[in-house]
């Protein structure tokens, strides 16, 4: 790659070899270690860069729309771990998986490492960026008005930039994101007459229905709907709310409700509209304008419409009047679940419900106006114009419509017709393949950029290090080519695009009256951008509000069933699926790995002599898709569904040909305002085949055996421990105790082997480091288990070796059923598993090299470079959480670049070792050398595990749980507190708070 | 007993029929040995590979940490146990019908534990470093955790291979003594340097009785303790159907149990190839297979208790492992080594069969192919439905796991036959210890 | 070559011939015989009456010692560098039992063997005549003697029923 | 035989004795720190430094001339050795603060310095040949050292580095029993996962 920056030294490749950096790459290597290593200075000494010491960076994460806050920990002017912004009002310090996998999308080995342009022979070349922007800039001016960009960036300024740049040259943008909320954005222009996003307060909402709105997966901005609704649903202070959820398949969200109604596809918009008639009705508590849709909604009394919706008549009426007693309470709709032909209609009618239940203005707060795009009305007529050969040059930025649709839209084709195509994309995917010119974008943390993602929130991102690669921020693609062209564009002249976003930061400091403009810049860097509180306007009934129609649509095709498509809340819309990290963390309702697959009912499965794995092909009138069967309880019988993301044809080694596209099999979406992923109806084929599901599920039933412990909401209230609890139920007769032998053995054996174990303890000075985990907080949502990989090296195995169960997740979240046969609900509980630092651990007494032993902090010490190997720790480990590196697993995880990611603190696994959750022990002493180096003792909150920073529930709380006033020895105290496997009196550190249910009767 | 036994020959024709059996080899011995040697080539290969790519060749399956090699393992070292039983603590009792056999047997103890010793070194991860284990002085001031099941038999080990090695050789000086006065040439040289100068004087003879007296002495504990100690690398665990109170006598019976079934399948052909059958006869096999018969019925017990403690203790996961391993993912494991060891040997209470040597020998393989079945059993089925439902997993042995049982036979059988073919397989002074000397004035 | 050791010896290949000869040499004031014989015999111990191996010391102590190392080392290696395990205390006997009674069954036996080539080597003549048959089917005895005392010695042999006598210069 | 066995257990207490000894003697005494004042170093030319201990850097740049002869302190250079646990290596801007203006005596200096003004000049930085190379399955915190240990402790593992003429590794950093000695004799915690993690 060329030098284009003028300091004729790349700064960050010369960096690493500080003699400091890359500590992490080099594997821990077997024999000698004295290999002949340079140590290149600075030219010019960096006043922000120690070596050894990390900085932090505050951006703004670009993996979907929501926009929440980064922290960017940086080592040696390499990016290391991203972590949320604790300022920031979207995710308050918390980041979700996908968040969390934006390094492997920084360093991902697949991204297009320069600028190239297509050749005479149909090949590409790699071309200077000068050249490259010299013919984008003919180009562009040259087509004039034919000139049509697609842009997924958010709100911001490049996104204006971007517009005053095509307006110039006469030509049209249209900002298009694949999950866009259309139905949302038109049910809110036809009932409240305002167009634009509400945000959604789950943290008030005391009673949730959510119409198929997986809110904790990919709806809106899920970190800040998970803090919300953990902070509701979670049990605290004698109470919890209550969801429920009514959608034809559970999703993750549907799993955490406290009922799941599996009804008919498409009867969303009927039941809600009879949940607002009955609260017509009967209360009287309605705004006034409601009032006025009593007729409307007369036809849609619970008796008429029960049958079809697959709901009885009484449920709904309970429904109704839970959902308006309880004040305020929230219902969502909108999601990928339910977007079916009616989605608009059943997004009008929530939008009724919480209007008439009086939450909007509460829990549903207009006036935010979160970022959406242009829908998908605008891209199709576009598509018209391209196949109509109007457009002569198109430029598509952070976009990859031709995945991102049906096949059978023909958007490929479309895009042939277009002589000269431009693309920004980061990786050459679907439809960057097809581009005659790429200009590879740098990644939202090698570039200048800012954000608008809600009104009061102007979130900055800055570049945290050199770009990994001979990329440019397209901004400054757009004013070099603007210089370059002149003509119309000469307005747009700015010495750089930093430049120009600052003086566009200009303008903000001066209307908010801010001094000079330096320190305002330097402060609100370093706070992550600007936070005003959103505004709240008040809505009205409009007119359409009238016209809502709550019929369930019909869908296309023959076939005895449905196909519901799910989102995928780790590859959101298949932009995860090049990340390995997303990959190999299963997939949080079927914890399947590095596959795609096809829901089926149990009962429907045995009905159709389907087993686990036989790969099924479903046939619809568009196209056929082919992928092993998984059988899911969570579906209704009549529904299939499989995950959106996969079967990409062109997108780096990890995604392109990797699982069936689920789109395949949807028509052409046509003059629809949206895609209508629920549409079509599917045959199904058996092809006698069978692969094995590479899924890390052992047993999902927990046998009694008091894995993931539950209690009612009552219980709770009473302060009852789970084990009281569970007596209460199993009869509740008092336990009688026969002999006085059977006392002094429950008494004395107790206090004996308490006595015995202090030994753990040394003498009692030390810090014990411990952990409590909230099962009534966690919603399964594994972004601890990127974070933890993120954090210790923790390498990819793939999916030859998760066949075989070799995965080296330190953390892994377990789901576990209860219920769901002979017409039971099915209940599902998660519980984060990871090693429990044992004070009395079986793994340690059998080690013959003393590689596992126990440290005076309390924590289970793993010595990596003194393990042999022989494994029998992991055999003895009743919660077997110890994993072995069976190949030299850090060679083939890390391929150049990744490996920069590597954190310097944490040794890299060699081959033959075992290794298992430190309690992030790199932090801990990290934390205890600078607590010295301040001559003073460590605080509660000086050190915290990555997937504790991480979670969003706050369902993870880690600390020394010898200091009696720590958050994590207050929260062991807790009645709901126990221990899993208690009865092997290994005493685990790790203290779990039972689940709290509330069933219908709360 | 019914009748003592004592061998129609006299001194000359022991020794002229044991100096026999070292002639140049037959044809089938050489084939034999090839494909020992074709066996072990196969393993080594294997191990090889190891090396090179790493443990995840072989079909570790977690939470199955350890599979067929700790199985081999087991095996092997149990195997080893019929020896040292035979020639010391059936020493101890002086019982007649062990000297024809206890030389065969010591020998095969003694190359079983070398088998089994090669295994704490290929199943560790890290294999360069096996050292480790041993507490040897270094610059780290680190000692090896003498707590662990797996030091005790790293010293287990390596004390039985070098007392059994001890026994044999102390046993085989005066017998390469006999030979090496037989023998010519450059194979003089050989049993003359073997036979550290031994003349059979009476103050050899006075210190030697004694000595193998003291070491039998010795070695009687040491069997019945080493296989305890591989029983403990599973019973001082918390596993549920391995940390049970019954699994040191269970091992040692189960080990003395499989290793007459090797004596009966390395005797019964190399006896016809090495024309010794007038001195290994129906009487010596009688006896082998009653104590085949007492052995396997305590396994035959030991497998009822295991099911009955587990219903018994009312333990859940006890419960579910034991339930799953006689109807679970492995139902075939466990029935094949019920079948294999407890009723198989229950045949053995007919006299037709204990001296009918075909049969005997078919009963051989069935009883070590059991006996590997247990241990698998024992290894795999405990760790694959342990306390952790989510992590359950069922183990599929891949070609790395059949290329190295291949190698440990291969190991073992080559060095089995080379050393019947250089020293004497029969024990010459015990069998003519057992002839009374011709008398001048008559009678015995 | 070093000179041999003047005396005769004969070669029996009747038991009860030999013990007469022994008994008759005995009595006759030799009493530093060597017998040869292809197995260890009975009646010829019981006729040389020679005292109770000392191999039995060597076993006891080598014993001793191991059982002692095997704690000592134990014990101290634990301390030297106490790490906690499971839980349960740095260095106690019930773990280190095994160890102890290893390294005593170890030392024991290696400390016998070698008992046995030290006795053996320690008193045994040097240069004494030797035949093949001693180890296949004859039984010798050798009579250590002058010369002058070799034709008596000779004609006893005979009389008891030797079926060979040779003299060693 | 009294006698025999007495020999026979002598042997074995000896061979205990010499193992126990010989593990001490692999620790190596550390070189004692010792500052003398007025220290000249030795005037040597750049062939002399391939005679010296250490590897032969781009540059023979003399530490017995900088700390030891003008007592330049050593966190002038390796800036960030009490804040972080990496010592860091002094930019080229540091070396041109003085040799801007310092030309050096005699012609071998002035040809190293010459050296060191092109670099700069030619934004080239010098590749210096890293001397002591902790395995990376250890962390060794320079800043608890220097804060335990005081400022000038460096010659604890480093050697007497003001009289060394080219930096040679003068303790093996890799020796564990050298480590554990230290922590040993001043009573700190010799717990595994303090250094390994």
């Amino acid at each position: 790659m060329d030098e284009t920056q003028d300091t004729g030294m790349d700064r960050r490749r010369f960096l690493t070899v500080l003699g400091v950096t890359g500590a992490g790459t080099a594997a821990l290597s077997g024999c000698s270690t004295d290999r002949v290593q340079k140590l290149i200075p600075y030219l010019v000494q960096s006043e922000d860069q120690v070596p050894g010491i990390p900085t932090y960076y505050a951006s703004t994460c670009t993996e979907c729309a929501a926009g929440c806050g980064l922290h960017v920990k940086t080592r040696e002017a390499r990016a290391i771990k991203l972590e949320g912004n604790p300022a920031h009002p979207v995710n308050a310090g918390k980041l979700c998986a996908r968040g969390q996998a934006g390094l492997q999308s920084l360093y991902n080995p697949n991204r297009v490492r320069g600028p190239k342009n297509r050749q005479a022979d149909g090949g590409t070349a790699d071309i200077p960026w000068n050249d490259a922007i010299a013919e984008f800039a003919a180009k562009a001016s040259a087509a004039g008005g034919r000139l049509a960009v697609i842009s997924g960036a958010g709100r911001g300024t490049f996104s204006d930039l971007l517009a005053a740049w095509t307006a110039a040259l006469g030509g049209r943008v249209v900002r298009y994101q694949p999950f866009d909320h259309e139905p949302m954005v038109a049910a809110n222009r036809q009932v409240f007459g305002v167009a634009g996003l509400p945000s959604h307060d789950f943290a008030s909402a005391k009673f949730i229905v959510s119409f198929g709105a997986d809110f904790l997966e990919t709806w809106l901005a899920p970190v800040e709907n998970q803090r919300g609704f953990a902070a509701s649903h979670g049990y605290h202070d004698g109470t919890k709310s209550r969801h429920v959820a009514l959608s034809p398949r559970m999703s993750l969200t549907g799993m955490n409700a406290d009922e799941w109604f599996a009804i008919v596809p498409g009867a969303e918009a009927a039941i809600a509209l009879s949940m607002a008639q009955v609260i017509l009705a009967e209360r009287s508590s309605a705004p006034a304008d409601a009032v006025a849709l009593r007729g409307m909604l007369a036809a849609y009394a619970p008796e008429q419409i029960a049958q079809q919706t697959g709901l009885t008549a009484d449920q709904i009426k309970l429904l109704a009047r839970e959902f308006v007693s309880a004040e305020p309470s929230l219902a969502v709709a909108g999601g990928i679940g339910s977007q079916h032909a009616g989605a608009a209609q059943l997004c009008a009618a929530v939008n009724i419900l919480n209007y008439v239940a009086g939450n909007v203005g509460t829990t549903v707060r207009f006036g935010a106006d979160l970022d959406a795009g242009d829908g998908y009305a605008a891209l199709a007529a576009l598509q018209k114009q391209m196949e109509a050969g109007e457009i002569a040059v198109l430029v598509v930025h952070e976009a990859n419509p031709v995945y991102a649709l049906p096949k059978s839209s023909g958007f490929a084709a479309a895009m042939a017709k277009v002589p000269y195509k431009v693309s920004t994309a980061l990786v050459l995917d679907e439809t960057a393949a097809l581009c005659d010119l790429l200009l590879p974008e740098s990644h939202g943390l090698e570039r200048w950029d800012d954000l608008r993602p809600r009104a009061g929130v102007q979130s900055l991102m800055q570049p945290v290090m050199e770009p990994v690669f001979d990329t440019l921020p397209t901004g400054e693609v757009l004013l070099r080519a603007a210089k370059a062209a002149g003509g119309p564009l000469a307005s747009l002249q700015a010495a750089s695009w930093e430049e120009y976003l600052k003086a566009r930061w200009q303008g903000v400091a001066k209307a908010r009256g801010a001094g000079d403009f330096p320190t305002f810049w330097v402060t609100t860097l370093a706070a992550g951008g600007l936070y005003d509180a959103a505004p709240v306007s008040a809505v009205k009934l409009a007119p359409g509000a009238q016209s809502v129609v709550g019929t369930s649509p019909a869908f296309t095709g023959e076939g005895e069933f449905l196909f519901a498509p799910s989102a995928s809340s780790l590859l959101y819309d298949g932009r995860g699926t090049d990340k390995p990290w997303l990959l190999e963390n299963p997939d949080p309702v079927t914890k399947i790995t590095w596959q795609s697959w096809i829901e089926i009912h149990p009962e429907t499965a045995a009905e159709y002599d389907v087993r686990e794995g036989e790969i099924l092909r479903l046939v619809s009138a568009s196209g056929s898709i082919e992928a092993p069967a998984y059988l899911y309880p969570g579906i209704r019988r009549d529904v299939l569904s499989a995950p959106l993301g996969y079967g990409h044809t062109s997108f780096g080694q990890y995604a392109t040909g990797r699982g069936a596209n689920a789109l395949d099999l949807l028509a052409a979406p046509g003059d629809a305002a949206f895609v209508p992923y629920v549409s079509t109806r599917v045959r199904l084929e058996k092809t006698r085949r069978y692969q094995k599901v590479a899924k890390t599920e052992g047993s999902n039933r927990q046998l009694g055996r008091g894995v993931a412990e539950a209690m009612s909401l009552g219980a709770a209230r009473r302060g009852l421990t789970p084990e009281e609890a569970h007596h209460e139920e199993a009869g509740g007769g008092a336990h009688e105790i026969n002999t006085a032998r059977e006392l002094d053995a429950i008494a004395g054996f107790a206090a004996a082997q308490k006595a015995a174990t202090l030994k753990g303890n040394y003498a009692g000075d030390h810090p014990q480091w411990g952990m409590t985990i909230d099962l009534a907080k966690c919603t399964g949502c594994s972004a601890c288990v990127t974070a933890c990989y993120a954090e210790n090296n923790i390498p990819t195995v793939g999916e030859a070796d998760v066949l075989r169960g070799r995965e080296m997740s330190w953390m892994r979240i377990e789901r576990y059923y209860e219920g769901g046969e002979e017409g039971e609900p099915l209940e599902t509980r998660f519980v984060p598993m990871l090693c429990q630092h044992c004070a009395n651990a079986p793994c340690e007494p059998v080690c013959p090299v003393y590689a596992a032993y126990h440290t005076p902090d309390g924590l289970n010490g793993q010595v990596y470079n003194r393990c042999v190997g022989t494994r029998y720790c992991s055999n003895n480990c009743p919660y077997k959480v110890r994993y072995f590196n069976w190949y030299a697993y850090n060679k083939k995880a890390f391929p150049e670049p990744l490996n920069l990611q590597l954190n310097p603190d944490v040794t890299v696994r060699a081959r033959g070792v075992m290794e298992k959750c430190t309690f992030c022990v790199q932090r801990i002493r990290g934390a205890q050398n600078a607590a010295a180096l301040e001559r003073r003792g460590l605080r509660d909150g000086d050190v915290t595990s990555a997937c504790a920073q991480a979670c969003p529930s706050d369902a993870i709380i880690f600390g020394d749980r010898m200091d009696p006033a720590s958050r994590v020895a207050l929260s062991a105290a807790d009645p709901r507190g126990y221990h899993v496997f208690e009865e092997t009196n290994v005493r685990p550190s790790i203290t779990y708070l039972a689940k709290v249910l509330t069933g219908a009767e709360a | 007993m019914a009748h003592a036994y004592t061998p129609a020959q006299t001194h000359a024709e022991v020794t002229r029929d044991v100096v026999a059996t070292l002639g140049t080899p037959s044809r089938g011995y050489v084939m034999m040995l090839a494909g020992a040697v074709g066996l072990f080539l196969v393993g080594l290969f294997t191990f090889v590979m190891l090396l090179k790519e790493g443990l995840g060749l072989a079909g570790y399956n977690p939470p199955v940490m350890w599979s067929t090699y700790i199985t081999t393992f087991v095996f092997w070292v149990g195997i080893g146990h019929a020896g040292t039983l035979i020639s010391a603590i059936l020493f101890l009792f002086r019982s007649q019908w062990r000297t024809a056999v206890y030389r065969a047997t010591e020998a095969m103890t003694v190359f079983a534990v070398m088998t089994a010793g090669l295994f704490p070194i290929i199943h560790i991860g890290r294999q360069w470093v096996f050292y480790w284990l041993l507490p040897y002085p270094n610059q780290r001031y680190l000692w090896p955790n003498f707590k662990s099941p797996l030091l005790w038999d790293v010293f287990a080990i390596s004390t039985y291979l070098t007392v059994s090695t001890t026994f044999l050789v102390v046993g085989l000086v005066p017998d390469i003594a006999a030979v090496r006065d037989q023998v010519s040439g450059w194979r003089k040289k050989l049993y003359a340097a073997c036979s550290l100068g031994w003349t059979g004087s009476d103050n050899q003879w006075r210190h030697y009785t004694r000595g193998y007296l003291y070491l039998a002495a010795l070695a009687t504990p040491l069997v019945l303790s080493v296989h305890s100690v591989v029983s403990w690398d599973f019973a001082m665990s918390i596993i549920p159907g391995w940390h049970g109170t019954i699994f040191a006598p269970y091992f040692v019976a189960g080990a003395i149990y499989s290793g007459i079934g090797m004596v009966f399948t390395l005797l019964i052909p190399l006896r016809k190839m090495l024309r010794v059958e007038h001195m290994i006869v129906d009487y010596h096999f009688d006896n082998l297979a009653k104590l085949t018969l007492f052995t396997g019925s305590i396994l035959f017990y030991a497998y009822a208790m295991e099911y009955f403690v587990a219903w018994y203790s009312g333990n859940p996961f006890e419960q579910v492992t034991f339930w799953r391993r006689a109807f679970g993912p492995m139902w075939w494991a466990g029935w094949s080594m019920i079948i294999c060891n407890a009723f198989v040997s229950q045949l053995l209470w007919f006299r037709k069969i204990r001296t009918n040597l075909t049969a005997l020998f078919i009963i051989s393989i069935f009883i070590n192919i059991g006996m590997w079945f247990e241990r698998y059993v024992i290894i795999v089925s405990s760790l694959s439905n342990d306390y952790e439902p989510w992590a359950w997993g069922q183990l599929n042995p891949t070609w790395a796991d059949w290329g190295i049982l291949a190698g440990s036979f291969g190991w073992f059988g080559m060095y089995f036959l080379l050393f019947a073919r250089t020293f004497p397989i029969v024990a010459i002074q015990e069998i003519k210890e057992t002839i009374p000397f011709p008398r001048k004035r008559g009678g015995h | 070559m070093a000179t041999m050791t003047p005396g005769v010896l004969g070669s029996f290949v009747h038991v009860d011939a030999a013990t007469d000869a022994i008994r008759a040499l005995k009595a006759q004031g030799h009493t530093d015989l060597t017998v040869y014989t292809p197995a260890p015999n009975h009646e010829i111990e019981e006729v040389l009456d020679h005292p109770v191996s000392p191999v039995r010391l060597f076993t006891l102590v080598g014993g001793l010692t191991g059982c002692a190392a095997g704690f000592a080392m134990t014990f101290w290696m634990s301390n030297d560098w106490p790490l906690l395990v499971g839980g349960k205390p740095i260095a106690t006997v019930p773990p280190y039992v095994v160890l102890g009674f290893e390294l005593m069954i170890l030392l024991g036996a290696l400390s016998t063997v070698a008992g046995v080539i030290i006795m053996s080597v320690v008193n045994a003549r040097k240069r004494v005549p030797y035949s093949e048959k001693f180890s296949d089917d004859h039984i010798g005895v050798f009579v250590p003697c002058r010369a002058e005392q070799a034709a008596a010695v000779e004609s006893l042999l005979k009389r008891a029923g030797s079926v060979e006598v040779t003299h060693a210069a | 035989m009294r006698k025999l066995a007495s020999v026979f257990g002598g042997t074995l207490l000896l061979a205990l004795a010499v193992a126990f000894l010989a593990r001490d003697a692999a620790a190596t005494r550390q070189a004692a720190p010792a500052v003398n004042d007025s220290l000249l170093a030795p005037v040597l030319t750049v062939s002399d430094s391939a005679a010296l201990k250490g590897p032969r850097q781009p540059i023979f740049f003399r530490h017995d001339i900088h700390a030891g002869q003008f007592k330049i302190n050593c966190q002038y250079c390796h800036y960030s050795v009490s804040v972080s646990s990496e010592p860091g290596i002094p930019s080229m801007a540091t070396c041109m603060n003085c040799h801007l203006v310092i030309g050096g005596t005699d012609s071998t200096a002035q040809r190293e310095i010459a050296k060191v003004r092109d670099a700069y000049n030619t934004n080239t930085p010098v590749e210096w040949n890293r001397v002591y190379f902790l395995a990376r399955h250890a962390h060794f915190p320079h800043m608890r050292h220097i804060n335990a240990m005081g400022p000038n402790a460096c010659a604890t593992c480093h050697g007497d580095v003001t009289r060394t003429p080219q930096v040679f590794k003068v303790n093996n950093v890799n020796n564990m029993g050298f480590c554990i000695n230290c922590h040993l004799e001043r009573n700190v915690s010799r717990d595994c996962s303090v250094c390994h993690y």
